[in-house]
């Protein structure tokens, strides 16, 4: 749900939080990306850092060039010159990223946290009762049957939040209580309605469904995927997920480690919103 | 002479719990004496007529424990109680507590503690007492503009520093108005990237201060002064080295120094003994009211020694209700006397406090020589209070001999193996500056940057 | 025979035992090795050693387990054989 | 002609390589902003050694590390008294020092404050990372911290390089004496989620420094908060605990609240999340949170942008290249 205007909520002496809207949807991210698209286009030069988010995007900024009032009078505008209904178009490169759907090494982390927390139930079984899905062939065959929006990054280098865009396409899970100590690379897990990659091995609270053997953050920038930064995907990017074997899943393990993979990027395609919720409506669900 | 006392608690250890001791024996009183579990054995200790413990080493759990100290004080049955300096001297709770317990406690009452206890409460009454003071602003300046025009009025040099700031943080000297004119907005930063306020202060700065205070006795209507003490040689704001009378003072302006400290005193109708703190400054030819102090002072022997008064016992006397025994008139001052603290600290090792055993403790002994201690051969210096081992105090006719005699004594004087401050002060007695009486409250720091002492 | 106070190098919380479930490091009467650990302090979620810096017959920890330190503040006290 | 470098003896406690203005535009892809965590000492050490004051330079922690120098160089140390001895000697702080080729640097634990800083003329020269040498340890961005052997090549020294310069105490950062600190925020930008007498509470209350805090967050203890109806009565993409918000930014130096703990947000925080961020530390105080130890107490007075604006430019005039003054 967009709110009527924006809302800004100052966040110390040096950034500002606008708000667009209260909820999780996907045509409210893609009216926060086309502002963003456009803040960045009018070129202001106090601003630092954005940060688009779920329903929201943070600027930060240089207060001794630009104020607060002033700041915030710009980004209306653009707003308003923008329009608030949701169409038009974005650059979108679309990733393909390998799935190793209960592979052994996510396995062996769930069950390092049961060893603590014994009636945690496993987490593919978990979401196949809470979804509704027959069995975890069911569980892969939804979760890899849609493209995926990256709604944002952040948190960590890389961590990325993506909403499924096909309808019908939902996975919804709660988050681990507590948040496991350590989550393996390249874990794909699921939270709320949302689902992640780990960039790295870290803390998490999303339940786990397999592993990502292309690495989506590369810290010493080996691959040739990673020339322009450490992280692979930006907001904006669409993802799928290909199912792999534990065999291939080894062979590109390998590949990586060679320094010789190379991720699926499909450069400078261009996002429709418009042609998207044609097809979402004839698909006869609301995105 | 007599006093209603009959039976005092000392609440305090060391030096000065051996020196109550002392006077309450010469005027017949009884003693309990009040020690930690550090404390047992401690010469007052053993001098008392009764001991009572009060708690473990740390003086927060023992000599600061209020309630420990009180509840000693009720079994004790005691009816006065000596707070000596520091600890619960000048807590003005405290002695409430002791009177709302109808026991005497050996000093002003709360209301005077509390009053010129607070720096700028004793700046307040000094004003009004028409006692000089610093001259400075009265309150924060906020522009260059209102600090040149007070500079201007006070003469330079003057300081300006942080209203917001403390202990000396943020002070800088500043000699012309073009200087000022530069320093005021790089001051007003620093106090506002410090303290969020760029408020600040100016004052009249003191190149050369020495730091002089006068001895003053009251009984709430009389108050007479015992002349000044001179304590310019400080390490670190901690007396080291102290002398009676002050060397360097002008006979016209002593006589208006002491009158200013007895007015003042009166102004607060003072009872018991205390000491008014001033800076003097030779290049301006003033002085000026700091502090006061409402208790006695680790260097009350050299007033002693120049007027044959005993202080602690006129302390115990007028607690006891009795008006002064003499007037001004009466007291005099012959000749010099010198102090100097022999710390439990190493002047090679940066005064390291170094607290250990005293197998060793010799004093030299003569007409005109004293040595104030809490120890004897055979005690420890505990780690858990101040490094003070004992005072040693000479007088002479003349400061020239006085010095003399000092230099002598400290050569027979023999502690240890606790390293202590005797050879600061045997290489001071030898200083060409201190002899000539050419020092300042800065000279001992600048003297030990630039002077490696061996142990 | 003389007491040595082993003093904290590093403010944050001191731990007297190895975790929460364990009996300290050294109870009163144990001997200690010199580089011996005694606690444990923890600052920016790292665990540092305090370690002895003497043999001895370890008399007593001065603090409890779960306070804030300061450096130079007393961990334990240990009697030295000279 | 030794090469221009440092080698690492003993790399102290998680120190690191740090340089203003920290890692730029790259808050969209999760990485933080890192940077040295104490500007205000760390600019003036750099003026110290002879560098333009935002060059690389390293950050100790609690325990600092001790260095070997392989050529002759200009050092500075400044912010907490890690005590510095060159060659077993005490070394002054706040003032430039001299070195020789194989001369060491050591650095004991921090007795006053918590983070040193020690700048080198030339600057700390290890590969820039997305723009920056600053180093976010966490993730290994921008390399991590130090380790025993490590070496530490230097830049070329500055032209002009060599004099004695000093940083008088008045223009230093004053650390606490009594274990508080006043810490300069100002509401919002969630304030709005919390009861308005919790707003208050927050500014009256006294907040004491966890352990556990480290550069990704200052955490603190104190009273309990209580929530508004926007925090109580929300849709469920929010989340279930009144503090759980739609993933949003997290600006720098936000208190945020995971619960009822309240995390100052610092220089390697995450850069989003599901947590409410009721205030923000102004971004001239945060080298109070860089000095404040565990146990220690923060004071939060409220203050406007305004004030915030002040105590920038303040701080921008204690760490220019006068406030360095000759010996």
């Amino acid at each position: 749900m967009l709110h009527d205007t924006l809302r800004f909520f100052p966040g110390g002496d040096r950034a500002v939080e606008v708000e667009l809207g209260d909820g999780m949807d996907f045509t409210l991210n893609f009216t926060v990306h086309r502002l963003v698209a456009a803040v960045r286009e009018a070129g202001i030069a106090a601003i630092e850092d954005i940060i688009p988010e779920l329903a929201s995007l943070q600027i930060n900024y240089d207060p001794d060039r630009i104020s607060y009032e002033d700041l915030t009078r710009a980004i209306a505008a653009i707003y308003e010159e923008m329009g608030s209904d949701v169409s038009g178009s974005l650059p979108s490169r679309l990733v393909t990223l390998p799935v190793c759907y209960f592979d052994e090494e996510t396995t062996a982390c769930i069950e390092d946290y049961r060893k603590t927390y014994p009636d945690k139930r496993f987490d593919p079984d978990l979401l196949c009762e809470l979804n509704g899905l027959a069995d975890r062939a069911a569980l892969a065959r939804r979760h890899s049957g849609t493209e995926y929006w990256v709604a944002a990054l952040g948190f960590w280098p890389g961590l990325c939040s993506l909403l499924p865009l096909r309808p019908g396409s939902r996975i919804t899970a709660p988050k681990y209580n507590p948040p496991r100590t350590w989550t393996p690379k390249g874990a794909v897990g699921i939270g709320g309605a949302l689902c992640c990659v780990y960039p790295d091995r870290t803390p998490g609270g999303y339940q786990l469904i397999g592993r990502c053997p292309a690495p989506i953050y590369d810290g010493t920038q080996r691959l040739p995927a990673f020339r322009d930064s450490l992280a692979l995907l930006r907001a904006g990017d669409r993802v799928r997920f290909r199912p792999v074997t534990a065999e291939e899943c080894a062979w590109i393990d390998a590949e990586v480690a060679a320094g010789r993979y190379e991720h699926d990027v499909v450069e400078y395609q261009i996002f429709s919103v418009d042609r998207y919720l044609d097809w979402v409506k004839a698909h006869g669900e609301k995105a | 002479m007599t006093t209603p006392i009959r039976k005092l608690l000392v609440a305090n250890r060391g030096e000065i719990a051996v020196r109550i001791i002392r006077a309450a024996r010469k005027l017949g009183i009884a003693t309990v004496q009040i020690v930690s579990e550090a404390d047992r054995e401690m010469l007052a200790a053993r001098m008392a007529d009764e001991v009572i413990e009060i708690g473990p080493p740390a003086a927060a759990k023992s000599y600061l424990n209020v309630g420990n100290v009180l509840d000693a004080l009720r079994r004790s049955g005691a009816d006065a109680l000596h707070p000596g300096y520091g600890f619960l001297s000048e807590n003005a709770q405290f002695a409430k507590a002791v009177t709302d317990m109808g026991r005497i406690f050996v000093g002003p009452d709360a209301g005077t503690i509390e009053r010129m206890g607070d720096k700028v409460n004793a700046r307040q009454a000094a004003i009004a007492a028409g006692v000089p003071v610093v001259p400075g602003s009265e309150g924060r300046l906020d522009d260059a503009r209102a600090a040149l025009e007070l500079a201007e009025a006070i003469g330079y040099p003057v300081m300006i520093k942080a209203a917001a700031g403390g202990g000396g943080r943020g002070i800088r000297v500043v000699r012309s108005a073009e200087e000022l004119a530069a320093a005021v907005p790089q001051a007003i930063a620093e106090a506002t990237a410090a303290f969020g306020d760029g408020g600040l202060y100016l004052e009249a700065y003191i190149e050369n201060a020495r730091h002089i205070e006068v001895q003053i006795l009251g009984d709430g209507e009389t108050v007479v002064h015992l002349f000044e003490r001179e304590c310019s040689l400080q390490r670190r704001r901690q007396k080291v080295w102290e002398e009676a009378p002050a060397a360097a003072l002008p006979a016209a302006l002593r006589a208006e120094l002491c009158a200013s400290a007895v007015r003042l005193a009166r102004s607060v109708a003072y009872r018991g003994a205390g000491t008014m703190e001033y800076l003097y400054d030779p290049d301006r030819n003033a002085f000026y009211f700091i502090e006061m102090n409402t208790r006695i002072q680790v260097e009350h022997p050299v007033t002693e020694m120049v007027t044959g008064v005993d202080l602690v016992c006129e302390m115990l006397l007028i607690a006891g209700g009795r008006k002064l025994s003499m007037a001004q008139e009466d007291i005099r001052c012959d000749g010099h006397a010198i102090e100097v603290r022999i710390n439990a600290e190493d002047p090679a090792r940066n005064f390291f406090p170094s607290p250990g055993p005293i197998d060793r403790l010799q004093v030299p002994s003569g007409e005109a020589i004293r040595f104030d201690t809490g120890f004897d051969a055979g005690s420890r210096v505990p780690p858990y209070y101040d490094s003070l081992v004992g005072k040693l105090i000479v007088s002479g006719s003349s400061r020239a001999l006085a010095i003399e005699r000092l230099r002598q004594a400290l050569e027979e004087l023999d502690i240890g193996p606790v390293a202590t401050t005797i050879p600061l002060h045997r290489a001071l007695a030898r200083n060409a500056d201190l002899l000539d009486g050419n020092v300042s409250t800065q000279w001992l720091e600048r003297w030990l940057a630039e002077n490696a002492l061996s142990s | 025979m003389t007491i040595k106070t082993v003093e904290a190098m590093l403010p944050g919380v001191i731990y007297l035992s190895p975790s929460p479930d364990t009996p300290p490091f050294k109870a009163a009467g144990d001997r200690v090795a010199a580089g011996e650990t005694v606690a444990l302090v923890e600052v920016m979620k790292s665990f540092l050693p305090v370690e002895a810096d003497s043999d001895g017959t370890f008399l007593g920890y001065s603090t409890e387990t779960g306070s804030n330190i300061e450096p130079g503040e007393a961990v334990c006290r240990i009697e030295v054989a000279q | 002609m030794n090469a221009r470098c440092i080698t690492v003896l003993k790399p102290g406690l998680e120190t690191t390589v740090q340089e203003l203005p920290g890692r730029i535009g790259y808050l969209e892809q999760g990485f933080p902003v890192s940077g040295p965590f104490d500007k205000w000492s760390f600019r003036q050490a750099n003026l110290l050694a002879g560098n333009p004051r935002d060059t690389a330079a390293l950050e100790c922690q609690f325990l600092g590390p001790t260095l070997r120098f392989d050529c002759d160089a200009t050092v500075a140390v400044t912010g907490a008294d890690m005590r510095p001895k060159l060659d077993g000697e005490p070394a002054a702080m706040w003032r430039s020092l001299p070195v020789r080729a194989g001369q060491v640097l050591e650095l004991a634990a921090a007795y006053s404050g918590a983070r040193g800083y020690v700048a080198v003329s030339g600057g700390i020269d290890t590969p820039v990372v997305l723009g920056s040498r600053a180093v976010f340890h966490m993730a290994r961005v921008g390399g991590q911290a130090l380790a025993r052997d490590q070496v530490l090549p230097l830049g070329p020294p500055p032209s002009g390089a060599g004099d004695i310069l000093a940083v008088p105490e008045a223009s230093r950062p004053p650390f606490s004496t009594d274990k508080t600190w006043q810490i300069e925020a100002l509401a919002g930008p969630n304030d709005d989620w919390l009861d308005p007498a919790s707003v208050e509470m927050f500014f009256s209350a006294d907040w004491s420094v966890q352990a556990k805090s480290n550069r990704t967050g200052i955490r603190l203890s104190g009273p309990q908060f209580a929530f508004a109806g926007r925090a109580l009565d929300k849709s469920s993409d929010h989340g279930q605990d009144p503090s759980n918000i739609i993933d949003h930014g997290y600006p720098l130096g936000a208190v945020n609240l995971a619960g009822q703990t309240p995390i100052i947000l610092v220089n390697d925080a995450p850069s989003t999340g599901g947590f409410i961020n009721p205030f923000t530390v102004a971004s001239a105080a945060f080298w109070k949170l860089a000095q404040a130890k565990p146990g220690d107490v923060l004071r939060f007075r409220r203050i406007d942008r305004e004030e915030a604006g002040r105590l920038r430019a303040a701080l921008e005039t204690v760490t220019s290249a006068g406030v360095a003054v000759r010996v």
